[in-house]
């Protein structure tokens, strides 16, 4: 089965974020005032071909959890559908 | 073994000071080995250097990819027995993302990379490129880093503050620690960290670039003499 | 579609004509767009071609000259340094970032393709003003992008320059000068034998469709809709991939397992490939099956034309291939081959088993068309009229003298270049801050010196004069450091060449190139054209850029800026001129930017060369630095910051204030030096026949102009550092 | 009102993607051979204050068009949520 996966990983909350720091700093030059807490994160996207959703889920987590971010300062989060659920944008 | 230590130098796709690393290593009366990234043994080496670059563009994070290639698993078992480590810039983000050293790097708190010589002052004597200098001595070097803020969750923070780990912190030419002269908004100002033994080592500035005095100031001189007479005192 | 085909792929009726003559027959689509990209501006420079003929190329120094992918000069020891600018303005505009990146991965790969290791890069920079917030998205973005890449791939960023200037808010511009090294016997010029049946070996990045906006109109119907989407304009750089291609390249001719080696820019494997054929006098055969895509259904004119970034393309021997193949993988390459050198002349392709296009490889690389295009000079009268030498001013000198200090075209431009790594690979012995930057040659004393200068305020006022100071100013940088001008390259940004004025400047611009270049003995090496740097009824400034190459022949002897004790004499070289004529005191206290720039003798000039040059040799010199932009006040200001040493001058010659700190005459230089020399080095100018004045002495916190009025090194410091940092809202 | 605003900024899919490229490439070694089609996106969390979610959709929209991405080379997708809805992280 092919599966698409998402990966979201974000700062830890209690890290200082610099890039969301910088942006929410731009904002109020640009006219918008009522925006705070910005945070900036990575967005991972991929398929993958597990024999089923478990088996799936368990290598999303585990890419995550060892290769896609780093647990001293990041969290994580998994999304995983199948691939025919979503358009493919080519391949 | 004479008085002349082979320090293995490691090249990872995207390296860039490795053969600087080298050449400082030699002109410290050291010899450089190169070593590939897709070795499985170090070649015997008496001490290593994991040099600063881009090791895999350092895309997804500094060091993230570089930690997985086949020569880190020597490395870590070199580490484990007690060889002295060392990792400038690159090399300390990929010594932090393989775990032998605590904390991370993050972007800097400016956001934009920055090169400049700096001032780093000594906080502790026990690591591998400061066994020859005094806690609060003063040294000049580089920096060349986008991504050099040092960070680590509040616990971790307080015990590598507790337990020593800190080597380096930046600092004004005086050693005055300030928020005015923490080039990348490091927490508590550090610029380099040891392991708990105390044989692995990683600095964001770069000693191999401060050796030559046709170049520029030799802050790097006497951590680099540090790291080979540490090496040779286990030989 | 309305227009014919031919005229959307941006071909005359007339070229049309020609493209028929050569083939004896009607062109296919592919081969329509194999000549629209090769016969563009960009690729056959058929607008400037008979301008640039008039340059002077020879030199003894001189291994390569124009006309192949960077220039080569010899600096001894059996080595070569090959150098080479280019402009990647256009895409800079739209995607500051992405754009400016790209910019440096293209010139590297030019430096490459030479068998040269870069080991140097340079960048000069020109945008709007950084009151307006898109020129400050401009500026941070593309000086980020030039870090970004030129650190990822381990070349030092050693010197450039930035300008800001109203003309360029529409249009900034964006060069970058890259400058490698290597053994002179291993250069992989055109001259080294290529064989027939040798292979073509595509090494590096998947071909994507990028960069294909100009031939996109080709596209088959079910693809038009999304042709904006899937056909972007701008390339993403990979400079990682950048550092594995340089380091796999290298050891391929390091090794010697290469006949050939050609970098993939504009116009893709069509060029690369029409080129290595026609110059080796060979054909080819190209198999576009055999090419790696990025993405499946490319169509052909696709593959052909795609300018997909982190490509070369090597020729190697068939029974070589083993070992070429092994090197890329080695280093984490794709390779493959895609095709061979054949007799012949014809470069065909094949694709499917089909032949897609067959045409002569000569007429794609070497017999595009050629324009002396209409000139017509505008008028000056006006400008030249409003000449600002003999202004009333009413500005208090300490005032004028910050406004100008503080002015963004002469404040320090630290913000930019601390964001670029300037020390990796260990050879930079003087950073960017200085005049020239100074760069070892590894395994000797020697020393290369490298500056940028381009002079677009002159240039708008007078264009010959204007290409002319660049070459002299760009020479005095290098000289100032102790080194002997050698060779240039150049970019020269220009706009539409099709309106008859642009076309003038380009011409005067050129003379003025060449006049200078041929007075100060500096060859051209090589360059790249930028036209079209317009949009609606604004053009910016014609703006040559020179990048100067000079070569010190013992590093430990360059001369740096600094003021760096007390007690130093302090002379001028050379002689100020009541000329305010374009001058940063004119735009910037005075408001207009207008009169005539200032006299140059290129006699002068190379005598003063000279003399600072010698000086340096022989050790007369503590300090030593240009005077130019801002004049006597910033050149004094600027060796004051640099050593942290103050000094107290008198103003000479019986010319208003105004003139003494802020004219910008040419062929002058301030230097200090230790008492006891100061007698050699009047000796020295007079037998050089080069004026000078002692102006006064080194020492205290403080810079005092005369009776005038003084300012602490401190407080300059302040206006000078924080100019940019807090343009930007730092 | 409050809201929550995520916005996810991905390179267009016709352009290389370099950073997932390298993710990609590195797969292999580490067991994982199932992997394809690697994009790394940016993902911005912020919260705003506004009216209505009309506006507040309208707000995002624009920050993400003229601010978090370049339409040059970016696409974006945004997604909103009342901010009660969603637990905070802290701050
Ligand atoms: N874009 C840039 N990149 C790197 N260095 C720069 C840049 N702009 C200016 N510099 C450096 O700042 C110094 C002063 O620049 P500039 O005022 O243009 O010099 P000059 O007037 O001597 O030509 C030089 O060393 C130059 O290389
Ligand atoms: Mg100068």
């Amino acid at each position: 089965m092919r599966f698409h996966a998402q990966v979201v990983v974000r700062l830890k909350p209690g890290l200082l974020d610099p890039q969301g720091k910088a942006v929410e700093g731009s904002l109020p030059a640009m006219g918008w005032r009522n925006v705070s807490n910005v945070r900036v994160g990575k967005q991972i996207e991929f398929e993958l071909e597990a024999p089923d959703e478990r088996a799936a889920a368990a290598q999303v987590n585990d890419m995550a959890a060892r290769l896609l971010s780093n647990p001293v300062i990041e969290v994580y989060a998994v999304e995983l559908r199948t691939a025919s659920a979503i358009p493919t944008d080519g391949a | 073994m004479s008085g002349r230590p082979r320090v293995g130098v490691i090249t990872f796709p995207g390296s860039l000071d490795d053969r600087d690393a080298v050449r400082a290593v030699a002109s410290m009366g050291g010899s450089g080995v190169r070593i590939w990234h897709r070795d499985r043994d170090l070649d015997g080496v008496d001490a290593v250097i994991l040099p600063g670059g881009f090791s895999y563009g350092d895309y997804l994070r500094t060091g993230a990819i570089a930690r997985f290639a086949p020569v880190m698993e020597e490395v870590r078992r070199f580490a484990d027995r007690g060889g002295p480590v060392l990792g400038i810039c690159n090399g300390f983000q990929i010594l932090c993302e393989a775990g032998l050293l605590p904390g991370a790097l993050i972007r800097n708190r400016q956001l934009r990379f920055v090169c400049r010589f700096v001032h780093v002052r000594v906080e502790t004597s026990r690591s591998p490129i400061t066994t020859g200098l005094v806690p609060g001595e003063v040294l000049p070097v580089p920096v060349k880093h986008g991504e050099g803020q040092f960070v680590a969750a509040d616990e971790d923070l307080e015990r590598v503050e507790q337990e020593g780990l800190v080597v380096l912190r930046y600092c004004g030419p005086d050693g005055t620690v300030d928020d005015r002269h923490n080039v990348n908004g490091s927490l508590g100002a550090i610029a380099g960290v040891r392991n708990e033994a105390g044989n692995v080592v990683g600095l964001m500035p770069h000693p191999e670039h401060a050796v030559d005095p046709d170049v520029g100031p030799t802050g790097g001189q006497p951590m680099l003499a540090s790291f080979l007479s540490y090496a040779l005192a286990r030989v | 579609m309305e227009q014919p085909l031919h005229r959307a792929l941006g071909l005359t009726d007339d070229e049309l004509e020609a493209i028929r003559a050569r083939l004896g027959r009607e062109p296919n689509h592919n081969e329509l767009a194999m000549y629209s990209v090769m016969w563009s501006e960009h690729c056959s420079y058929k607008s400037s071609k008979i301008h640039l003929g008039t340059l002077p190329t020879e030199g003894s120094r001189v291994i390569v000259g124009p006309g192949q992918d960077a220039g080569a000069v010899d600096v001894g020891d059996g080595l070569a340094v090959v150098f080479k600018m280019e402009s990647h303005s256009h895409p800079s505009a739209i995607e500051p970032y992405q754009g400016a990146a790209t910019g440096v991965g293209g010139i590297v790969r030019d430096v490459l393709a030479m068998g040269a290791r870069p080991i140097a890069l340079l960048d000069p920079l020109m945008f709007g003003p950084l009151s307006e917030e898109r020129n400050r998205w401009l500026f941070c973005g593309v000086v980020a992008g030039i870090g970004g890449y030129g650190n990822c791939i381990g070349v030092p960023t050693v010197g450039g320059e930035v300008r800001f200037a109203p003309p360029h808010s529409t249009n900034p511009v964006v060069n970058v000068m890259c400058v490698g090294i290597a053994p002179a016997d291993r250069l992989v010029t055109s001259a080294r034998e290529v064989h027939a049946g040798s292979l073509l070996v595509l090494i590096g990045a998947a071909t994507g469709r990028d960069g294909i906006g100009g031939v996109s109109v080709l596209a088959s119907r079910t693809l038009e809709e999304d042709a904006g989407e899937s056909r972007p304009s701008v390339q993403i750089g990979d400079p990682f991939a950048e550092k594995l291609l340089i380091e796999a390249c290298l050891e391929l001719v390091e090794r010697g397992l290469l006949e050939g080696l050609q970098d993939l820019g504009g116009a893709g494997i069509t060029c690369a490939v029409s080129e290595s054929a026609s110059r080796a006098r060979l054909g080819a055969e190209l198999r576009l099956d055999a090419v790696p895509l990025r993405e499946p259904g490319l169509e052909p004119f696709e593959i052909l034309t795609s300018e997909s970034q982190e490509r070369m393309l090597a020729i190697a021997r068939p029974e070589r291939l083993a070992d070429v193949l092994a090197v890329c993988e080695r280093w984490g390459l794709q390779a493959s081959v895609i095709g061979t050198l054949v007799p012949g002349s014809s470069l065909s392709v094949v694709l499917g088993g089909e032949t897609v296009a067959s045409v002569p490889a000569r007429s794609l690389a070497d017999e595009g068309p050629v324009y002396d295009r209409p000139m017509s000079p505008p008028g000056f009268e006006e400008i030249r009229a409003e000449d600002p030498t003999f202004e009333t001013v009413a500005v208090a000198p300490r005032d004028a003298f910050l406004a100008v200090l503080g002015s963004p075209n002469v404040a320090s431009k630290r913000w930019v270049w601390e964001q670029y790594d300037h020390l990796v690979q260990g050879g930079t012995v003087v950073g960017p801050g200085g005049d020239a930057a100074v760069v070892r040659i590894e395994g000797t004393m020697k020393a290369l010196a490298l500056a940028t200068d381009g002079k677009g305020r002159f240039g708008h006022l007078d264009p010959y004069l204007g290409a002319a100071h660049a070459v002299a100013e760009a020479a005095r940088n290098v000289a100032v450091v102790g080194a002997t001008p050698i060779a240039i390259t150049n970019c020269l940004n220009f706009g539409n060449p099709e309106r008859p004025e642009v076309m003038w400047q380009f011409a005067e611009s050129v003379r003025g190139m060449a006049d200078a270049c041929r007075a100060l003995g500096t060859p051209v090496t090589g360059g790249n054209v930028s036209f079209y740097n317009e949009s609606g009824d604004s053009a910016i400034w014609p703006t040559p850029v020179i990048g100067m190459l000079g070569l010190i022949e013992d590093y430990r002897l360059l001369v740096r800026p600094g003021f760096v004790e007390p007690g130093l004499e302090i002379y001028l070289l050379g002689e100020t001129h009541p000329e305010l004529g374009g001058s940063e005191f004119a735009e910037v206290v005075l408001g207009r930017v207008a009169g005539r720039p200032p006299a140059l003798d290129l006699e002068r000039e190379a005598a003063l060369h000279r003399v600072l040059v010698e000086a340096a040799r022989e050790d007369l010199l503590a300090a030593s630095h240009d005077c130019s932009d801002g004049g006597l006040a910033v050149a004094l200001a600027e060796c004051a910051i640099a050593g942290d040493t103050g000094f107290a001058v008198s103003l000479p010659g019986d010319v208003p204030w105004y003139v003494s700190l802020f004219a910008e005459s040419a062929s002058r230089a301030v230097v200090a030096v230790p008492s006891d020399r100061a007698s050699s080095l009047e000796a020295l100018a007079l037998r050089h026949g080069v004026p000078w004045s002692r102006l006064g002495e080194t020492g205290g916190p403080r810079m005092v102009f005369d009776a005038l009025f003084e300012v602490t090194v401190d407080e300059a410091r302040g206006v000078y550092e924080e100019t940019i940092p807090g343009l930007i809202g730092e």
